[in-house]
């Protein structure tokens, strides 16, 4: 693969209760296996996601805690997070696993500016 | 009386707001999948206008998945699927809000 | 003795649940399944399960999750065989959606049919019928 | 079918952009046909589904307004409207077809305590 | 400059206002589906922040099967598929809100 | 001569369409269908679409709607076969879901296959391998 589109992918759904958080994880580990470079912005219930320590056994279904934390691995480290959506939803970002940088709308117009392809979740 | 299931998270704020203005006087409200996130802290505005008489609870298999079991207000009774089951056959009827 | 019989048909209830979600897309079509279990675990009735839009997927013969994965289809079939469970697909969500038995594969001249065993295609007749005669109907949505 | 539970659904999603509309419809015309008494309550987007003169060949579907306007051939002929939602939407009764009753809050909880049964879409 | 597209309707008020939050200077926005809703006049308030420069489009066909044709406000432009394919190429991306 | 094929090569886009939503259940499997066509019509190219989550039904040979609805895999289908198309669906996703070609229907032991002509199962590096190279990258969703 020559070309190196970066890849933005928006996650604003909560986990487990459908599969897009799944999903999206998903094609961000494939664009780090073929090396393409993947922002992951997570907004609206998406900052859900990024609470640690899940459990899902008892729902039938697996840990995306897990995968999330393996994220540096395939060089997938830049993570962010609507400030926004952290204010309304009552955490702050020490709550949070992976270390995203909170970011304003602003700064979200600018990652789509920058980013060549933007997938959503 | 009847028992309300609510499986959407806060952002979906209009799926919520109808579940809440929907309980009645001595009604239940389970929050099951997506839905337990409303029992964290941060959502504690949306309760404030319910009667006293209508009981909330939370789905525990549900809270364990999203690892927030240990962060949910207390003033949601946990219950696993049997205490669904129960709380189905306490109330009249089941309103599903998703 | 007479007691017992009166407390146990007060105590039990006859339920009829509405899925109406996809299985591996939504939670829903699990937290059905689990309520399902419950209750009859608990001596209650199901007086049938009705799967509705995007539900009818649940009753493919054809899922294969991954070994590590619950395979929603086969829990609903172990669960039918185990209690007689009336487990009715909507059949006019199913087949547009490409959920077809023998007879609708035939009538569609279709190459082949995927309802999984256990499972039974019909209208909403079955629905309204079993929300008639049930204590309680539960809808389990996506 | 001895047993005359009164069954309220409540429509609370737009048409067209998912079925939900439509599988609300062939319930209720059901149970019209089958005699078992149903009310219908349109709340939040589902108020659009009163909106009068779909056209929906365009898009590949058949019009959900024909249907709606059969609904009295069914004896079904108790239609209520979220006022609420109305204002939220920006529209009067006078904007709808089929001429559903507004109600409030609290005539919406009595709705729900009247009826035996109630589902969702 | 992105095209956004918006298919939820205004109820779902978290998407709407996570995409009208992500409209920058001279990016376009297109309405489909259930989001062509947003166009009519009740709606108006929704827009009012946005800059001068986003340029508002609706899909026809999508207002057509919903029976608002004649009824959503003059400031979107109703185009057809051919115009969406068109508006994709004529912006460096598209992003789609749902 | 030049200024047509500069011209030409400029206005030519490569695309590729994500379908994450379930016919019949999500319009917006309709809409990517209107709008492939639309840009094959007016002589833009497509890389690839890519069925992903529920939107893997689109590849179902058994879906029968009724007469008067449009059958959407077919439509697809079609639009393959006169434009050469790579229809893509998503192989994880659709095996969990009961999606299967005679491959996996063999791996996974089941009684039959019901991928339509016209579709293959692959994997998401189809995908990545698409946006690549690919001018515009557009998702349907749910």
């Amino acid at each position: 693969m020559s070309a190196k589109k970066k890849v933005l992918i928006i996650n604003r759904r909560a986990p487990y209760g459908r599969s897009n958080a799944r999903d999206s994880l998903d094609v961000a580990l494939t664009c780090g296996v073929f090396e393409l470079p993947v922002s992951l912005l997570f907004a609206d219930d998406g900052v859900y996601q990024l609470l640690g320590e899940h459990d899902a056994q008892g729902i039938g279904q697996k840990n995306l805690s897990a995968t999330m934390a393996a994220l540096p691995m395939y060089d997938i480290d830049q993570l962010y997070v609507c400030e926004q959506s952290l204010k309304t939803q009552g955490l702050e970002t020490s709550d949070l696993a992976n270390a995203p940088t909170a970011v304003d709308q602003d700064a979200i117009q600018q990652l789509i500016k920058e980013h060549d392809v933007v997938l959503t979740f | 009386m009847a028992l309300h299931t609510l499986n959407r998270a806060p952002a979906d704020q209009s799926c919520v707001t109808r579940c809440l203005n929907a309980l009645a006087d001595n009604d239940a409200l389970l929050l099951i999948e997506d839905g337990v996130y409303a029992a964290l802290p941060g959502h504690q505005a949306l309760f404030a206008a319910l009667p006293d008489s209508v009981s909330l609870y939370v789905l525990q298999p549900d809270l364990q998945a999203r690892g927030i079991s240990e962060k949910v207000r207390d003033v949601f009774t946990p219950i696993d699927d049997a205490g669904f089951v129960q709380l189905a056959c306490d109330q009249d009827k089941v309103v599903s809000w998703f | 003795m007479g007691f017992f019989l009166w407390q146990n048909s007060w105590l039990q209830m006859i339920f009829t649940l509405i899925v109406q979600a996809a299985p591996y897309s939504h939670q829903s079509a699990d937290t059905a399944y689990r309520f399902a279990k419950s209750l009859l675990d608990q001596g209650h009735s199901l007086h049938r399960v009705f799967f509705y839009a995007d539900g009818v997927h649940t009753g493919s013969a054809l899922a294969s999750p991954p070994q590590d994965e619950p395979n929603i289809p086969e829990r609903w079939q172990q669960l039918a065989q185990d209690h007689q469970l009336d487990l009715v697909v909507c059949i006019a969500a199913a087949v547009r959606r490409g959920v077809l038995d023998a007879n609708e594969s035939g009538r569609y001249s279709k190459p082949g049919h995927n309802l999984a065993d256990g499972f039974e295609l019909s209208g909403l007749g079955q629905l309204v019928e079993a929300i008639a005669v049930s204590d309680r109907t539960l809808t389990f949505g996506a």
